[in-house]
């Protein structure tokens, strides 16, 4: 074994590894020197990075990988902690890493002022080591245990800026909305438990009965991660979180996120992939009830979404409010995809759905950033209290738009190609959805037209005269996001082929995430 | 109707703790929803891991006579209860802590006053 | 290969350009001549509108106090080149489009709004109170029409799939198979033709013509959107306008109307192109002379809220009608064919 | 290769951006005849008001809250309802939970 094989195949562990180890160093190392402190959190999250574009070049190329703690074999009974990684799983790594190394170069100049900030990068390290370990374990359980860990630790995060109460507030919702539902996540856990024996997401898989208490577990995990991904309407906690963190932490906040998002795929796609087609009653198919549930949920996600959004004064409350729209998107893609599972369009609005991960992770990024260097330089969060912005911030003002029109979905940024291919899918299923999606994707523009107007636009404000430019470092995570979005808006096929079709794969194929451990042993 | 007890009891616990969580106004009473929940779920575990006529997992202190490996009890949902239970004292302190600045903040624990975040 | 894509597109987009620079100047006078004889007038020679871009470039480009100057000078630019990009998809002159692979008609919709949103944008950044009342009430506008037209093209999308076409959103599709054909019953008929309708009368919002125009009521805002603009930016609004005229009239003739003479006729190539180009201009006209012309004398101006409340209510559910019309259209026919 | 397909359509953003680029050179250009030059520091510049005088920055800019104003007004009855959905109390989020989960599980459990 060379030895860059066997760093592939340590790969898979070293991704947790490394971030929880520097999480924990982390406080030694601040003793040090503040920006030893900063140099060390970027160089950790670019290894973790590294370690992440190995496995994915590794898995793109030769299939799924296990990694098994503890042991060299699969051996029954299959009660080990492993790690199973596919084309979903590292796509998900991605944007986690992508969003934490942003966040952590925005934070460099962001909270250079105030003080706690070993605890600050410790916590985000394990936000980032949490929804890493979400996106690859194979094992429900260990699921339930990452979830909790990123739960606790955005919490903390969330009342970062603990002089204001309602960051308090905001963590206090969130941590009680999360861990009522992690409970009901791990009371799932225990129905899979006491029926298979099992706690491994492929031998769970194999051996799925639907029987009552399945159905009891797959509504449990369902909504507990919808309310976690901020479905509506139980998406009222995202706007709070969202809305008083600091920018850099919504970032890594809306990795954890994004990793309920994928909890939802996987436990649809391949949990209950097997038994996805068998009808329940009146002769309707499991995939149609849930992927029109799902649906529905979807629309109301986008139109709550965007209606509030219309109205919202405070700049980071009003993108979370867009946060919550664009989940309806995702949703919209996957619902429509599991009812309509096997047709041709149900795979390209999968396609869709995932692409859309990941930019919605790059233009709601963009956003808070922006919005984050606005409440910096400004010190307000109201937009009745600022305005003519753009005289001194060319490039904030560069970059929110950038940001806006990726958000509304306009052609040629990231967030058009996702939608384009939602749009002409959901409409097979019914024009109604494709209508709604369409119109709601141009009140967002409305929404964030008139944010440009008020915070940048207008005559200059007397009290607003001497603000400067956003400092180099928020203006740099600011700069390659926005960059990334209109490379991806410009190449939407690198993308598509490279990493969302095998995504895709590895969810609608669900028999080979199973046979790789069940055929294992 | 012995053997059901226990989920009953489960059931009755986690639907107990969801009415202090959703309907009690103190926010220390939400908490202690919250741990009830928990605590139920721990139940819940716990009734899956026992098994008629098993023993415990250690190899040294086999009682005489036990057929190894079939009687011996595998540890699995224990382990998960007390991962469980120790991020559940996470969970628990971290809320207390939560609380405690909130009244600092808002000299108040009803719940229903802890609403500048709407709409 | 590559280099001849790039002489295409070079070559297309200064002959487009050229094209619908022209003739949308030029249906604009026509428009005027036509309106002002409806009123009794005499009207401005048809050159007027050449006449009024070249005085323009001749006036001063002043920029205000209170405006953003960057956003202020570039915006204009954008709209007019977004806009003279959706010439390229769209089938002109009885032609196949330049890149009948490059848009579909999910792109051209969010083409169309581009040049909008540069009046949008131009008018909030030049900081006058009056085109801020007009930003708010031309997105307000935008907002209103796009749900019907929304509904118009999934619609006609859907009524292709459901025939078995793949390619259901593009334009040499759609232009292939015009809606009439598709129909198997009156149910059909009566929806395609409701939401023709529909999209005669977006078509004046999309081009914020009479009665449509609060964004830019010179009588109460004193041109809102528009009130800071001068010289060299205001000609780009002013070509906007022309050139938004053909390309909206042109999407009304490719979806509904997207027959040719010369197959008809059966005439050689020269001919035939010679012809085609011609009915094609005659078609445009028609559509300008129905949806703008006849519009905007006949009407007077709404209100803002009278503008989303057309859009939102009646038109809508007209397009909805229409939508469930051709929805059941083969639906009834089979059940007809069954008993 | 560079056409983003989803079946029912397509999407060269690619050939797009050349257009632009191409048609924004000929326009800049085209716009380069005409006059650049005004009077800075004059009546010009100042914001056409109808002859009123102008008010304070402040007063000038128009809040953000009044921006769509006539939307959210002729909306009122849908706003005071999804006012009334968002109450801001922790329990209230926990409630939503548990009716979404009471109907999926009607839904999918029972029926």
């Amino acid at each position: 074994m060379t030895y860059l094989e066997a760093l592939i195949q340590h790969s898979v562990a070293l991704i947790i590894a490394v971030p929880l180890l520097s999480a924990f160093l982390m406080p030694l190392v601040s003793r040090v020197h503040p920006i030893l402190r900063n140099i060390f959190a970027l160089l950790m999250l670019t290894v973790t990075g590294c370690f992440i574009g190995l496995l994915t070049t590794d898995v793109l190329a030769n299939g799924p990988r296990i990694y098994i703690f503890g042991a060299k074999e699969l051996t029954l009974p299959l009660v080990r902690i492993l790690f199973e990684v596919d084309g979903i799983n590292v796509f998900m790594a991605i944007i986690t890493i992508i969003l934490a190394i942003i966040a952590v170069i925005y934070s460099w100049s962001f909270l250079d002022k105030q003080d706690g900030l070993d605890k600050y990068y410790t916590l985000l390290l394990l936000v980032v080591t949490s929804a890493l370990g979400m996106e690859m374990t194979g094992d429900v359980f260990n699921f339930f245990v990452f979830l909790e860990i990123s739960c606790i630790a955005s919490c903390a995060l969330i009342a970062f800026w603990i002089a204001e109460g309602e960051a308090l507030e905001a963590a206090f919702k969130y941590i009680v909305i999360s861990s009522v539902g992690a409970l009901f996540v791990l009371f799932a856990v225990g129905i899979f438990y006491a029926q298979y024996n099992a706690l491994n997401i492929a031998t769970i898989a194999q051996a799925i009965q639907f029987s009552f208490l399945d159905k009891i577990a797959l509504i449990l995990l369902v909504v507990v991660l919808g309310m976690k991904a901020g479905l509506a309407p139980m998406h009222m906690w995202l706007p709070d979180a969202y809305g008083r963190a600091p920018p850099s932490v919504t970032l890594v906040i809306m990795s954890a996120t994004l990793a309920s998002f994928y909890g939802v795929l996987r436990i649809l796609f391949t949990l209950y992939g097997n038994i996805l087609p068998t009808s329940i009653r009146f002769d309707l198919p499991l995939n149609v009830v849930l992927g029109w549930i799902l649906i529905v949920l979807a629309v109301v996600s986008i139109l709550i979404g965007v209606i509030m959004a219309l109205i919202q004064s405070d700049l980071m409350r009003l993108i979370g409010y867009a946060a919550v729209a664009e989940v309806g998107y995702m949703f919209l893609a996957i619902g429509t995809t599991i009812a309509a599972l096997g047709a041709p369009y149900a795979t390209v609005a999968l396609h869709g759905g995932i692409l859309h991960v990941l930019n919605d992770a790059l233009d709601i990024g963009l956003l808070f950033l922006v919005a984050g260097a606005i409440y910096y330089v400004t010190k307000k969060r109201s937009l009745d209290d600022i305005g003519g912005l753009a005289r001194t911030m060319k490039f904030t003002t560069v970059f929110f738009i950038i940001g806006l029109l990726a958000v509304a979905g306009m052609p040629p940024l990231n967030g058009f190609t996702s939608k384009f291919l939602i749009y002409e899918s959901v409409y097979q299923l019914n024009p109604i959805l494709s209508i709604i999606a369409l119109l709601c994707s141009i009140l967002m523009l409305a929404i964030f037209i008139k944010v440009l107007y008020a915070t940048f636009f207008g005559p200059e404000l007397p009290e607003l005269k001497d603000v400067k430019e956003a400092p180099k470092s928020m203006l740099l995570a600011m700069g390659i996001v926005a960059g990334l979005a209109i490379f991806i808006g410009l190449f939407p096929n690198l993308f598509l082929d490279s990493l969302v079709k095998p995504a895709a794969d590895a969810l609608l194929n669900h028999t080979q995430y199973i046979t790789t451990i069940v055929g294992g042993i | 109707m012995i053997q059901y007890i226990p989920f009953i009891a489960v059931v009755c616990m986690i639907f107990i703790g969801l009415y202090a969580a959703m309907f009690r106004r103190n926010l220390i009473k939400i908490v202690i929803g919250i741990t009830i929940i928990e605590s139920g779920v721990n139940l819940f575990l716990i009734t899956l891991g026992y098994r008629e006529g098993g023993v415990a997992p250690i190899y040294t202190s086999l009682p005489s006579g036990t057929v190894y490996p079939e009687q011996m009890v595998l540890p699995v949902p224990q382990a998960l209860t007390l991962t469980s239970i120790v991020i559940g004292v996470a969970v628990l302190a971290l809320m207390l802590s939560l609380v405690m600045h909130i009244y600092k903040k808002y000299e108040t624990l009803d719940v229903q006053e802890m609403r500048r975040l709407k709409e | 290969m590559l280099s001849e894509l790039i002489l295409r597109i070079i070559l297309g987009t200064l002959s487009v350009a050229a094209f619908g620079v022209f003739f949308g100047l030029l249906y604009k006078g026509i428009d005027r001549k036509l309106s002002a004889h409806m009123q009794g007038r005499i009207g401005p020679p048809i050159r007027q509108p050449f006449r009024d871009v070249a005085k323009l470039f001749e006036k001063e480009n002043i920029i205000p106090d209170h405006a953003i100057p960057w956003v202020f000078n570039f915006i204009p630019l954008v709209g007019l080149v977004a806009t003279i990009s959706i010439l390229l998809y769209l089938p002109l002159g009885g032609f196949p489009p330049l890149f009948s692979s490059g848009a579909d008609l999910i792109v051209v919709l969010y083409l169309l709004i581009i040049p909008s949103l540069a009046l949008v944008i131009g008018g909030f950044s030049s900081g006058s109170p009056y085109a801020i009342v007009g930003a708010q009430r031309e997105m307000a506008t935008m907002i209103a029409y796009e749900f019907p037209l929304a509904i118009l093209i999934i619609t006609i999308a859907w009524n292709l799939l459901q025939k078995g076409v793949t390619s259901a959103f593009s334009f040499s599709t759609i232009a292939s198979m015009p809606v009439w054909n598709q129909v198997t019953g009156p149910l059909g008929f009566i929806g395609f033709a409701i939401l023709l309708v529909v999209l005669m009368l977006v078509t004046p919002a999309e081009l914020s013509k009479i009665p449509f125009d609060s964004p830019e009521a010179e009588t109460e805002i004193a041109g809102g959107l528009l009130v800071e603009y001068s010289g060299r930016n205001l000609a780009m609004f002013y070509l906007i306008d022309g050139v938004k005229t053909v390309v909206m009239a042109s999407i009304v003739v490719t979806l509904f109307f997207p027959y040719n003479l010369s197959a008809f006729l059966g005439l050689g190539s020269y001919e035939a192109m010679i012809i085609d180009i011609v009915f094609y201009l005659f078609k445009i006209f028609l559509v300008i002379l129905f949806s703008v012309t006849l519009i905007r004398v006949a009407i007077a101006r709404l209100k803002i809220d009278q503008i989303v409340y057309t859009y939102w209510i009646p038109l809508t559910l007209a397009s909805l009608i229409g939508l469930i019309l051709v929805m059941w259209d083969g639906v009834i026919m089979n059940i007809f064919s069954f008993t | 290769m560079f056409t983003l397909e989803s079946g029912s359509g397509f999407w060269n953003p690619l050939i797009w951006i050349l257009i632009i680029f191409i048609a924004f050179l000929l326009f800049y250009g085209i716009r380069g005849f005409g006059k650049s030059l005004y009077k800075k520091g004059t009546e010009q510049t100042k914001a056409f008001l109808s002859g009123n005088k102008e008010a304070a920055p402040e007063e000038m800019h128009v809040k953000a809250s009044n921006l769509y104003w006539g939307f959210t007004v002729s909306m009122s009855s849908l706003y005071s309802r999804l006012r009334k959905m968002h109450t801001g109390n922790v329990s209230d989020y926990l409630l939503w939970f548990i009716i979404v989960l009471a109907i999926l599980f009607l839904v999918i459990g029972v029926i």
